[in-house]
């Protein structure tokens, strides 16, 4: 009962590694160079649930400042707003490799990175 | 007004990016002058400011007055603006090479987004050096990678496509890992800030010795892999060969350094001593060093294309400076410094003369040397000198970082790092020495050796010369640096 | 052999015709030489005030003031060091375009490197020229010559100017001659630099830059085989180079100090520790001394290189690794002035000594052997330059094996330093006169010559009598003085010495009957038909060769003056012990009976080898290429790379066939140990570069797995 | 995409796309949102316009140039304001000490130079975002 309990506590942890191992193993095994874009973007939305949970406050509000509600528990929002940074810098990251990947499609007509491995060693024993 | 001079050095540098391309319309050498003089000023301003440190201490920097607790602040110590100093000084050398020799497979169009780059590159290995906030850090990073590889990228060529591919794939796995561990910091600790962060992690260590275990890990492993360290490596012969010669020599020469920086950062000011020595991180970053000293110089023997060949031997010379670090001692940290300094000059001699060649006689192929060194005597000359360096010959830097190397792997009781360091040397003899001897001794193989000596432009000329000159002359005098290195490692603990 | 480069592109400069029998440039070389040996001969006379020259020249005001002002030059060393230096850049600016002004400049320059070493005698003679310049290279370097010091300093320059003279004629008809005398300059300047070294990273440095300075003499012909040998010399230079760092680097470790000071009182408490530090020496300097299973570089270098830089390379430059053995374990491993002969510390001196003795036995055997078998002349004046060298590294095995009374030992070795730098250099400087007039180095394709050269043919008659230890010349000095040490390390030391002495002794013979071979082959027997057209003609060639022969003649006759002059200073500054030196090294009598007689047997001994040699044709003996030094280190290691290659590729190799096939090559002669690793590292390469790029995210997941795993694990423990 | 539907509907609705993404940009500071968020706004306003419209017609409307200088020109405007802080007290980016108008909190104007800031971030954003796009769909990629 506890270990579920502890599961369910942690179950964003548990969800970050999760997506963390998937994306890697996205990356590891598939050459498709796109695939192997989205899975670094899987993991790095991984990093960034990660980050997130851990400013989540149970039973806690938006960081809004609530006339209202004067103790009101707040989440901490600066993890969010770090990730806020951190998920600009993917998507920047993600639009310059997307745009390597169309000129490698353009010069080696392929986007596969066996094929363009056998390529260029070929190119290199020559 | 002294204390406002790494922002001012930081913006100039930005500022200086974000005006080139307003003016695209005007001559080009008026963006290059600009350009130089900011570098100027801030190589001044870094010279103050290392006066300044020296004399008076360490100062802390408030972005915006905000607490450290929530607002980004910036550590201005000898560390810091030392080795600011040391990418100015570096970066203003082949800057001025680059305005000979920007056009090495660079569009004509595209010499005002070069300079963008090199300018947000510089602005963000700044940023790395002063900043005091691992998130921070992690952000400046980033922005390094993406203008490290669209300088990589800028030659229209399939293989730098290929090449920055690889960069980008293999360098955002690495930053993600270190932002990993930067969350299973804030976890434990509440804070980004390096010193909060570290002493949270000196009283959370016996309570959560799992999460700062897997931050070391993944942390070390992510800025292992950006500052291509031996089995990550991959990703840099290609990258670096397939540059613009000027930026490889910078991608060489001082930016894989600032990621070694960084490292020396995290684990010196974030852990601590104590907690990597728990962790058994030195044996890790001693074995992986000594493979990488002998692996590199093994590949770089193989390689006929001269820049790859380059491209391995750094990840032989990164080798060295980890070994410095690895040894978690004032001596190996000191040793490391010097060679990070030693390794910057030799290996931009290297890449910057190579590029003369390239750039006179338009061959890359090792096999193609002999005789250039009649054709062109200032830049084989220049190699030579480099790469004696490389090899640990007296009189050159690189004999002073071997003495220190090894006199601190004595320090440090571990015999074997001087018989790795010994019979890497040698390696890189072996690869060196043929280059030497055919380009100074073997006639040219397709025509009679003519005396045609090299015409290229002066701007690149001077920059070899004094490379060179300074490669020597720290190898004789090398007392001053030694003293300013020793106060840098002194400021990191 | 310094084959001349492409037929008629000699040295292409215009130089003066000489008019007449002795050209204008060969009287004035010889007056510059004659110049030095009176300067050399008055100066040390003078200082040592037998004919009171020395009061003669401070009754002058004048000359007083010059003589008191030199002799206190601090910076002397550095003087030294920095004139064949600014003979270099003399030579680059003024001498590009005329042979005789160049040659002017390189032989004033040595001259004057002469005279301002002979205004340290004064210095050296009461407590030596010591000079410290800090902060340079880190550590600081410092200079420092003594009596040692000097005598090497001395001989060098001596012969180094003798050597120019020769060189300007020999060079002519050589390529490249600037290119030559800038780097014989540079190394003349790293050679003295090495000599006056006062600490190990000084000498070291000094040493480094003579090894990659002298690659380029080595190297000068610029043919395959010529690089091949400089292939050899660089990479086990620079192995050298590295032994020395290492050692250097525990020796600052341990001591904390690198100067050439006595530091056995820390290193005697080291354990293995201090045999590895002399070890690591003996072995960097060793390799450049030609030591027995190091050697191996320097059959090939001495004889591709031009003549010239073959006798310094033969006289000088080997004697540094000796010189640098000798300075190491003398400073380092020797206990203060003044230590009895019975205290313990003698102990690791003893244990260094006796293994130094044994590896000097074997490079004697080993050099003499191989001397026999060849018959290309500079190949086998190599040869016997390893076997000479192997006395003078038994002599220093002696000095330091018998403690306080290794007097005889270290004397032997100085002796046998100076005398074989003078017939060594002279036997090379033969060769390459035989060679300039005929174009053969092939001894069993010429003959006859003495009709034809006379003047050379007494020389070398002189210098053959020289090496094998005839009386009369010097080799028999320094000879029976080794054989002394040897003698006396069988007499006071272990019984086992007593077959190094037989072995010393058939090694001798061993040396006689091949230069009894050389002289027959060349000078006597008929003479080939092709070489009845050479004329005799007398020009700096013969100065310089008749100048040597005298200096051997002189020593010869005259032994006392070199071991009362040089060699009795230095024993005195030494722990030896001070009534052992008087009574056996001053009183020593040379040519006693015994002595002469051994020297007999070694003839006769020498007569019969050569006799029984001809007769029987063993000098064209092969020795099976399986048994050669190289095969038998290198063939396990080759076996590795071979297999090695098979097992990363298996039948199918991607990788270029024709490299791949000379990998596989059994025969080590056609493909270097290097050669080999180079094309391993290749297949390396091609197999598994691509494959590692291509695997690059699951190298981070065995990583940081494999990382995170350890730590635990290490956590745990 | 010739449909008149889709046309006219985009016509209508991206003033009030913009207009929103001015309001997120502009009350950062008290809800939640700010530069990024309301710059992506605009920028995708000005995507679903190059999407619906053309290449063309969109370079018209925003051309190459005018995203260089929006680029360039949110960032000068970011730093120029931090300057404000250096010349007054000191220190980069000073907010309430350099002067700005502190206002009730829940209010645009509580938030000093805040807003500003969030301006040029907007803008910076916003042009960032169309200039990726138009590169990516003209493949005229670094």
């Amino acid at each position: 009962m506890s270990f579920l309990d502890a599961l369910i506590d942690h179950i964003n942890y548990i969800g970050a590694m999760a997506l963390f191992v998937i994306g890697l193993h996205t990356v590891v095994t598939h050459s498709n160079l796109i695939k192997r874009i989205m899975g670094i973007n899987i993991m790095g939305t991984a990093v960034f649930l990660f980050f997130v949970a851990i400013g989540n406050v149970t039973g806690g509000v938006p960081p809004i400042i609530d006339q209202t509600n004067p103790d009101a528990v707040y989440i901490n929002p600066l993890p969010s707003v770090l990730i806020l940074t951190g998920i600009v810098v993917v998507v920047s990251i993600t639009v310059y490799s997307l745009s390597l990947v169309i000129r490698i499609y353009e010069t080696h007509g392929t986007i596969d990175q066996e094929e363009i491995a056998k390529m260029t060693s070929e190119d290199r024993d020559q | 007004m002294i204390t406002q001079l790494p922002i001012i050095n930081l913006l100039l540098f930005l500022g200086m990016a974000l005006i080139i391309p307003l003016f695209k319309k005007r001559s080009f050498s008026l963006t290059t002058n600009l350009g130089l003089g900011v570098l100027f000023l801030v190589w001044i301003s870094s010279i103050v400011l290392l006066y300044h440190v020296i004399t008076e201490g360490a100062f802390y920097y408030q972005l915006g007055n905000y607490d450290r607790m929530l607002g980004i602040e910036l550590l201005i110590n000898t560390f810091s603006v030392l080795f600011s100093l040391f990418i100015v000084s570096l970066v203003i050398i082949i800057y001025i090479y680059s305005t000979g020799d920007a056009t090495e497979g660079v569009a004509e169009k595209e010499y005002g987004r070069y300079y963008i780059l090199l300018f947000i590159l510089l602005f963000a290995m700044l940023g790395i050096l002063y900043t005091n906030d691992l998130f921070n850090t992690y952000v400046f990073m980033e922005i390094l990678s993406i203008t490290t590889v669209s300088i990589i990228s800028i030659k229209r060529k399939k293989e730098n496509y290929t090449a920055a591919f690889r960069y980008v794939m293999l360098n955002e796995v690495g930053s993600l890992s270190y932002l990993f561990g930067v969350a299973l910091l804030y976890m434990i600790t509440g804070y980004t800030n390096i010193e909060l962060v570290s002493e949270g992690v000196q009283s959370g260590w016996s309570l959560y010795p799992a999460n700062i275990l897997t931050a070391i890990g993944f942390m070390v492993t992510g800025i292992g892999i950006k500052a291509a360290i031996f089995p990550f490596h991959i990703w840099l012969p290609d990258a670096h060969s397939t540059a613009p010669s000027s930026s490889s020599a910078i991608l060489s020469a001082v930016v894989v350094k600032v990621y070694i920086l960084i490292m020396i950062k995290i684990l010196f000011r974030v852990f601590g001593i104590d907690i990597i020595q728990a962790v058994h991180i030195p044996t890790v970053l001693l074995v992986i060093a000594s493979i990488g000293m002998i692996m590199g110089s093994i590949f770089a023997i193989a390689q006929t294309d001269v820049k790859r060949m380059l491209g391995y031997s750094s990840v032989a010379q990164i080798g060295y400076i980890v070994m410095g670090i690895g040894m978690v001692s004032m001596l190996g940290l000191q040793a490391a410094f010097f060679h990070i300094f030693s390794h910057g000059l030799m290996k931009a001699a290297l890449f910057l003369s190579v590029g003369a060649v390239i750039y006179h006689k338009k061959i890359r192929n090792v096999n193609e040397f002999d005789g250039i060194g009649f054709q062109m005597p200032v830049a084989m000359f220049v190699f030579s000198i480099a790469a004696l360096g490389m090899i640990g010959v007296p009189l050159t830097t690189g004999f002073i970082s071997k003495l220190n190397l090894g006199l601190a792997a004595l320090d440090a009781g571990q015999v074997v790092l001087i018989v790795v360091l010994i019979v890497s040397g040698f390696l890189n003899a072996l690869y060196y020495l043929p280059i030497m001897i055919s380009a100074f001794l073997k006639d040219n193989k397709d025509q009679q050796r003519v005396m045609r000596v090299e015409k290229i432009p002066k701007t690149m000329l001077v920059p070899l010369v004094v490379l060179g000159g300074l490669i020597i002359a720290i190898g004789l005098f090398p007392g001053e640096l030694l003293s300013l290195l020793e106060a840098a490692a002194l400021s990191l603990t | 052999m310094g084959l001349f480069k492409k037929e008629g592109k000699t040295c292409n400069m215009p130089y003066v015709k000489k008019k007449g029998f002795f050209g204008s440039f060969t009287i004035q070389s010889s007056l510059v030489v004659l110049f030095a040996l009176v300067f050399i001969a008055l100066f040390i006379i003078g200082v040592r005030g037998d004919l009171g020259i020395l009061s003669f020249v401070q009754d002058i005001y004048v000359l007083r003031v010059i003589y008191d002002f030199l002799i206190h030059l601090a910076i002397l060393p550095v003087i030294i060091i920095a004139f064949p230096v600014l003979g270099v850049f003399g030579l680059m600016l003024f001498g590009r375009n005329s042979c005789n002004s160049r040659d002017m400049i390189v032989i004033f320059m040595t001259l004057f490197t002469i005279l301002f070493t002979l205004f340290m005698y004064p210095a050296v003679l009461e407590e030596g020229v010591h000079l410290t310049i800090p902060s340079i290279l880190w550590l600081g370097i410092s200079f420092s010559v003594d009596m040692l010091g000097f005598t090497m300093l001395m001989i060098t320059s001596l012969l180094w100017l003798l050597v120019m003279v020769y060189a300007h004629e020999y060079m002519k008809k050589e390529m490249h001659c600037n290119r030559f005398f800038v780097f014989m300059g540079i190394t003349y300047s790293a050679v003295l630099g090495t000599i006056m070294a006062g600490d190990l990273l000084t000498l070291f440095l000094f040493f480094e830059i003579m090894t990659f300075a002298s690659y380029m003499l080595v190297i000068h012909g610029q043919r395959e085989d010529s690089y091949h040998a400089g292939y050899n010399y660089i990479f086990m230079g620079i192995i050298g180079g590295f032994a020395i760092l290492v050692a250097m680097m525990l020796l600052y470790f341990t001591v904390g100090d690198l100067a050439f000071t006595s530091g056995i009182a820390t290193l005697g408490e080291l354990g293995a520790m201090k045999y590895w530090i002399i070890g690591l020496l003996v072995f960097g300097f060793g390799i450049k001394a030609g030591m027995a299973p190091v050697h191996v570089w320097l059959p090939r270098a001495h004889p591709v290189a031009p003549t010239p830089a073959s006798a310094l390379l033969s006289g000088i430059m080997i004697k540094l690794g000796a010189y640098g053995i000798l300075r190491v374990a003398t400073s380092y491993y020797f206990p203060l002035e003044g230590t009895p002969g019975g205290d313990p510390v003698w102990l690791t001196t003893h244990a260094v000594g006796s293994a130094i003795i044994w590896l000097g036995i074997i490079t004697m055997a080993v050099g003499v052997f191989f001397a026999l078998q060849q018959s290309n002349i500079k190949r086998m004046l190599a040869y016997h330059s390893i076997s000479q060298m192997g006395y003078i590294v038994m002599g220093i095995g002696v000095a330091l094996y018998l403690g306080d009374l290794g007097a005889m030992g270290y004397a032997g070795a100085i002796y046998h330093i100076i005398n074989h730098a003078l017939f060594k250099s002279l036997l090379f400087m033969v060769a390459g006169v035989v060679f300039y007039h005929t174009g053969e180095s092939n001894m069993y394709k010429l003959g006859g010559l003495w009709r034809k050269l006379p003047l050379t043919a007494t020389v070398c008659l002189i210098a053959a009598l020289g090496i094998s230890g005839i009386p009369l010349f010097n080799g028999f000095i320094s000879k029976s003085i080794l054989h002394h040490g040897i003698v006396e390390a069988h007499y006071y030391g272990h019984g086992l010495f007593y077959y190094a002495e037989l072995i010393f002794i058939v090694i001798s013979a061993g040396t006689v009957a091949s230069f009894i071979k050389l002289f027959y082959y060349v000078f006597l027997r008929k003479m080939p038909e092709q070489y009845k057209s050479i004329k005799p003609e007398y020009n700096n060639l013969d100065t310089a060769m008749a100048v040597i022969a005298i200096i051997i003649v002189f020593i010869g006759l005259n032994p006392r003056f070199i071991m009362t002059t040089f060699i009795v200073p230095q024993l005195n500054s030494m722990p030896y012990s001070s009534e052992f030196v008087q009574t056996y090294i001053v009183g020593l009598t040379f040519f006693t009976t015994e002595d002469l007689l051994t020297m007999l047997v070694v003839v006769i001994m020498g007569f019969g080898i050569f006799i029984f040699g001809t007769k029987f044709h063993l000098f064209h003996l092969k020795i099976p290429y399986w048994l050669s030094l190289e095969y038998l280190v290198f063939y396990p290691m080759n076996w590795v790379i071979r297999n090695a290659c098979q097992l990363m590729y298996g039948d199918e190799c991607k990788y270029n066939e024709k490299t791949l096939k000379r990998l596989a090559l059994k025969n080590n002669k056609e493909i270097g140990f290097l050669d080999r690793f180079v094309i391993m590292a290749n297949v390396f390469n091609v197999r598994y570069e691509g494959r590692m790029i291509k695997s690059d995210a699951f190298i981070y997941t065995v990583f940081i797995t494999g990382v995170l795993v350890f730590m635990l694990v290490m956590r745990a423990l | 995409m010739n449909d008149i539907i889709i046309k006219s509907i985009t016509r209508l609705i991206i003033p009030f796309i913009q207009l929103y993404g001015v309001y997120i940009i502009l009350h950062g500071h008290v809800s939640p949102g700010g530069g990024f968020a309301g710059g992506a706004m605009i920028g995708t306003s000005l995507v679903l316009y190059t999407l619906v419209f053309g290449i063309d017609k969109s370079k018209q409307k925003f051309s190459h140039r005018v995203s260089e200088y929006a680029e360039s020109g949110g960032i000068l405007l970011y730093v120029s304001l931090g300057l404000i802080g250096i010349v007054i007290t000191g220190s980069f980016l000073t907010n309430i000490e350099a002067g700005f108008p502190i206002g009730n909190p829940g209010s645009v104007l509580s938030g000093g130079m805040i807003p500003l800031l969030m301006v040029g971030i907007g803008i910076k954003v916003a042009s960032t975002f169309i200039t990726l796009f138009h590169t990516l769909i003209e493949e005229e990629v670094v």
